[in-house]
């Protein structure tokens, strides 16, 4: 659908070194959205017309509140386009089509391992507790720059779920020093011993997810994968945002983020060729 | 205040409004639904199709640009036989006109593609892109020499009996001349226009943005240059033009309309806000009704008395 | 970290920086100097002259549009000998490298400007302009004919003694062509590009906006197709380039630089930004800084790497 | 000069049905405005990196307080570069060239008699200022759409100068009804009789202008006129604002809004080819 989502909440999250921004909308998005979807948010308040920027950006959803017609973006200021959405006041009418997309999925039982680095972590949020009103069991494992970027991000939020977290940051500052791969193959390595039923989700830089990917295939563990890809039409329209998949065939596909994912299968995807 | 008769006829067909949608920018039809009801359209020009399937070109293919889109899609399509039978059963149920689109790197491509799609196939024309800049062979070359388009279009129009619109290249030297020689080929109408060649580089990777190096420009940045060339041609050519290039505002619409265009086509306007082609509708009927006009028709080519 | 050379080389005359301002956007120099000082340019080229002076189109000669701007001014000038008297003498002093324009409806006009501009008049160089779109007998033949360009650059060279430089236009099939064209006249350099040729309508008088229908479309809307341009002509024509079209922000001009432009030029951009010739040089500085360059003309062309 | 001036003051001005604003910007530019000049201003915050609209827009100095440093625009919003200027809020910085052209000149002696039209008015604020604080007589004619419109458009300031008003309006809800010259012709009719000595300065819609000139003409006042044409760079560089003149010799010439003008002789226009 299409709204002119109003701005509830616009704010700096943490440290502004961080660049990360939280921007709630109102609106009925909220209504059919699930955990992984994404909306098409146009920079500027609708009632400036001006085409430069031309294109709306996709933004994740980090929170989806059906009850209050709320939606949550969480958003790192990249370029342009966000410079000029970080500029949205409170009352302001954002122009937002969503939820596009097809989520990720939720098992039927056992474990949701969340893998993901930077501000990957974003889209997880819903997922985790869509998981958790579920009754899985949830474990995340987070790698960031720094500490400064974890706690900006919204670490507290995510202790406060109560389930267990797996730090890691670049310099060492919290959690363990390195890549967020290294607690994952620790924890992979132990569950295949013992046997549990895992399905991990990941999102995050492409080569983190590459080799998380590589990592579950090892471990005959399905996971899920969220791409990112330059949107036109954010609608499968234009195919300007396709990913190289293989088919059960082994015969090379397009699929596109846009409307196929953002989220695909791990074992599907041709990582060298997409994104 | 009567109602403003909004029935255009284009090439022989009649559509309900003079508003279609872009070939590559509207898939096959399915995807803008939720945006915008199909039988609201005068019809939609569908995703270019070639013989055999084709993957197009690697990401990036978009790059954004001052009030315009650069694509290198590469004619990314299922190929003639999918087409046939995955998409045009589809098709044919649209509840509005559907235009083929075809693209080709030889002249046979272009007979072994019309002469698949005729009348009743369901469609209601076939569009032929001569013009689409992505390819690196073929491609460019029916689009910018006269006599090679006139020649893809004659033999277009001797394979099919669905009426031939041929979709023409900004990127030449000499727009009225490339119209007068796709007349001579016999077409029923012209598009205009395609994209504009150009590319974009990365400051920071050093590298061109997009994977193909070149794209096609469209959108609002683009439309001075398309509202001049339907301009040129409504005055020296006497085929309906069908009228494209940055369309995204009512305003815009009106200013194809009374250049000279018959019919207005929106394509990148439609990922700026896909609501586009209500609000045009709505904009267009508003701009006839306050100046007195019963019909659409009645703006073509005004802007030339 | 050593201060970053600036200092480059265009067909024998040494700038300062790479840095000129565009023909008819930067009046005959003294215009901007209260916001961006002379010295600080690498040159600038004066508006285009031609043998008599020119009242130019009526008004309204401009209109903006998406990241754009029509211009349809029609070479209004003093004409060759009011120029060489009373603005030549002027000329002489400023503080930066003058680079004279000059337009004409035969090879004769050319003929006549080049015979009275040489060396000792204190120019730096004469950039011909065969791709004025404004003007309606002539300007656009020799800009799009690629031997019309090559005999009016071959006779200018022949008349003077000072660098010759070819200004092409955008509105051609095949640039590279053109610029092979006028490399074979034995042109010194080449600018890229002149103006979109375009035109915009008002839809609430149904006519034209500017008096003169077409106009000339510059500003950001066209740097795809600029980029694009001199990206094709470094590839193939062994000429030292003036890239143009767009130019507003220091990341445009590394854009160019990037593409293959030995130099850079401002045009539209001073109007957006009357300061922007300053910004793009601290800009471009502090990104050789950044990433070790010593010199700006390491950058020139690296993006083909 | 450019400056970045700070929105201290942006407010409507009178009936929200006639679109005009009060924009008073903080910065230097007042230490050397007169009347009658302009500045090209950005119609976007300066932070806002947006290429459409590209042009800036010109806009009279309607208030100049040097001991402030501040500068006051008024204008109505008439399209998409306005619309948008509107939206600048309490603290914006807007990119501003200025001040611009040349302005009015002051008699020596006698009286400055101002005619004017619709928005026509906002320059000849400061010129009256000038004027009476020089010791001028200063008198208005004034002609506007109806009384809503006059008394949105800063009726009241000008009454407060406590110099003598003529105002007319088309619909005879104020003033005298009809064209603002019906007036003007009269008191010239009287004036020329007693031989004061006059100088009109007009600035309006441009039939107006032409019909005061000839009137100044046949009493043989001397008249400066405001004239406006769309504007690219606003110093003299692009030659695109020209208004068609006529020299001493009687020889058509052009010359530049933004750097000759916006004020001219009136004798001097050539009213069917300028603007
Ligand atoms: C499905 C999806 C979900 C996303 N979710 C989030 C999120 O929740 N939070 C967040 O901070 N960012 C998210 N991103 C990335 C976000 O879209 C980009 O950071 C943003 O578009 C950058 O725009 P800009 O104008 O600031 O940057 P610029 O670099 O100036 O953008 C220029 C162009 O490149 C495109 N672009 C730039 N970076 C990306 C990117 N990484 N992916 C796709 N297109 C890009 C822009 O859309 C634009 O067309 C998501 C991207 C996708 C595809
Ligand atoms: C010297 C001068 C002083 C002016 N002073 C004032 C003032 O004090 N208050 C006020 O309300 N208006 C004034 N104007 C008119 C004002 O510039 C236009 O109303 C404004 O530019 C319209 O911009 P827009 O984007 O809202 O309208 P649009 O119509 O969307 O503008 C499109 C283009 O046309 C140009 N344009 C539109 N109208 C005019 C016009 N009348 N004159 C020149 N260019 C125009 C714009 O600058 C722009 O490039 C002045 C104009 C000039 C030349
Ligand atoms: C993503 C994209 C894909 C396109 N694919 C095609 C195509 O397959 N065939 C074709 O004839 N034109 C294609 N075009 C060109 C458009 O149909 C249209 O001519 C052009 O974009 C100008 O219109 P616009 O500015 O409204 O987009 C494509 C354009 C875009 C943006
Ligand atoms: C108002 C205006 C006047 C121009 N006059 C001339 C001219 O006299 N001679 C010429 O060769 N180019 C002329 N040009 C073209 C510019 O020099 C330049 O090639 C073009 O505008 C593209 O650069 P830009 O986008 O940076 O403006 C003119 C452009 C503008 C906008
Ligand atoms: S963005 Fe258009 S197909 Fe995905
Ligand atoms: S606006 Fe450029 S000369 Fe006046």
């Amino acid at each position: 659908m299409l709204i002119e989502g109003q701005v509830v909440i616009h704010e700096r999250l943490g440290d502004e070194d961080q660049r990360l921004r939280k921007l709630v909308l109102k609106g009925p998005i909220a209504q059919t959205a699930k955990a992984g979807q994404f909306v098409a948010i146009q920079v500027q308040d609708f009632s400036i017309s001006s085409f430069d920027p031309l294109l709306r950006r996709p933004i994740s959803l980090a929170g989806i509140s059906s009850e209050r017609d709320e939606i949550t973006l969480l958003y790192r200021i990249q370029g342009r386009g966000t410079e000029i959405l970080a500029r949205a006041k409170c009352g302001d009418k954002l122009s937002v089509m969503g939820p596009l997309g097809k989520g990720f999925s939720l098992p039927d039982e056992g474990e949701l391992w969340l893998v993901t680095g930077g501000i990957g972590i974003f889209p997880l949020y819903p997922l985790a507790q869509s998981a958790l009103a579920q009754g899985l069991t949830v474990r995340l494992f987070w790698g960031g720059e720094n500490q400064s970027f974890l706690e900006s991000a919204g670490l507290s939020s995510w202790q406060g779920l109560g389930i267990p977290i797996h730090l890691s940051t670049l310099d060492g500052s919290l959690g363990q020093k390195g890549l967020v791969t290294v607690q994952l193959k620790e924890l992979l390595e132990k569950h295949a011993i013992s046997g549990g039923k895992i399905r991990v989700a990941t999102c995050g830089p492409k080569k983190m997810m590459q080799a998380v990917t590589d990592l579950c295939l090892d471990y005959k563990v399905p996971v899920e994968v969220s791409l990112e890809e330059r949107m036109g039409c954010a609608v499968g329209a234009c195919l300007g945002c396709v990913v190289t998949l293989t088919d059960e065939a082994g015969t090379l596909i397009h699929k596109k983020v846009c409307q196929d994912g953002p989220v695909f299968q791990g074992e599907e995807v041709v990582w060298d060729e997409s994104c | 205040m009567s109602p403003v008769d909004f029935t255009t006829q284009l090439a022989g067909i009649t559509l309900r409004n003079p508003l279609l949608t872009c070939s590559g920018t509207y898939g096959f039809g399915e995807e803008y639904t939720a945006y915008c009801p199909l039988e609201s359209l005068g019809g939609i020009t569908l995703k270019g199709i070639t013989p055999l399937p084709r993957l197009g070109n690697p990401v990036p293919r978009l790059a954004e640009t001052p009030a315009g889109l650069l694509n290198a899609v590469g004619l990314e399509n299922p190929g003639l036989d999918e087409f046939v039978k995955s998409y045009l059963p589809k098709v044919r149920m649209l509840p509005t006109a559907a235009i083929a689109n075809i693209s080709g790197f030889s002249l046979e491509d272009y007979v072994q593609l019309a002469r698949a799609l005729q009348k009743d196939s369901g469609l209601a024309a076939l569009e032929v892109n001569i013009s689409c800049p992505n390819v690196k062979h073929g491609g460019m070359h029916f689009g910018t020499d006269p006599q090679s388009a006139q020649e893809v279009i004659a033999a277009v129009k001797a394979e099919t009996d669905l009426p031939v619109i041929a979709k023409l290249s900004p990127n030449v030297t000499d727009i009225v001349g490339m119209a007068r020689a796709v007349q001579l080929g016999g077409a029923d109408a012209l598009s205009l226009i395609n994209t504009l060649l150009g590319m974009q580089i990365d400051i920071h990777r050093q590298r061109p943005v997009l994977a193909n190096t070149f794209g096609g420009l469209s959108g609002p940045a683009i439309k001075p240059v398309a509202v001049r060339m339907v301009w040129q041609v409504f005055q020296a050519v006497d085929l309906p033009i069908i009228g494209m290039g940055g369309i995204t505002t009512w305003q815009d619409a009106v200013e194809f309309l009374l250049a000279g265009a018959t019919v207005v086509s929106i394509g990148t306007g439609n990922f700026v806000n896909p609501q586009a082609p209500l609000e045009i509708l709505k904009g267009i009927n508003d701009y006839c009704a306050q100046r007195g006009f019963a019909s659409v028709r009645d703006l073509v080519g005004l802007a030339h008395n």
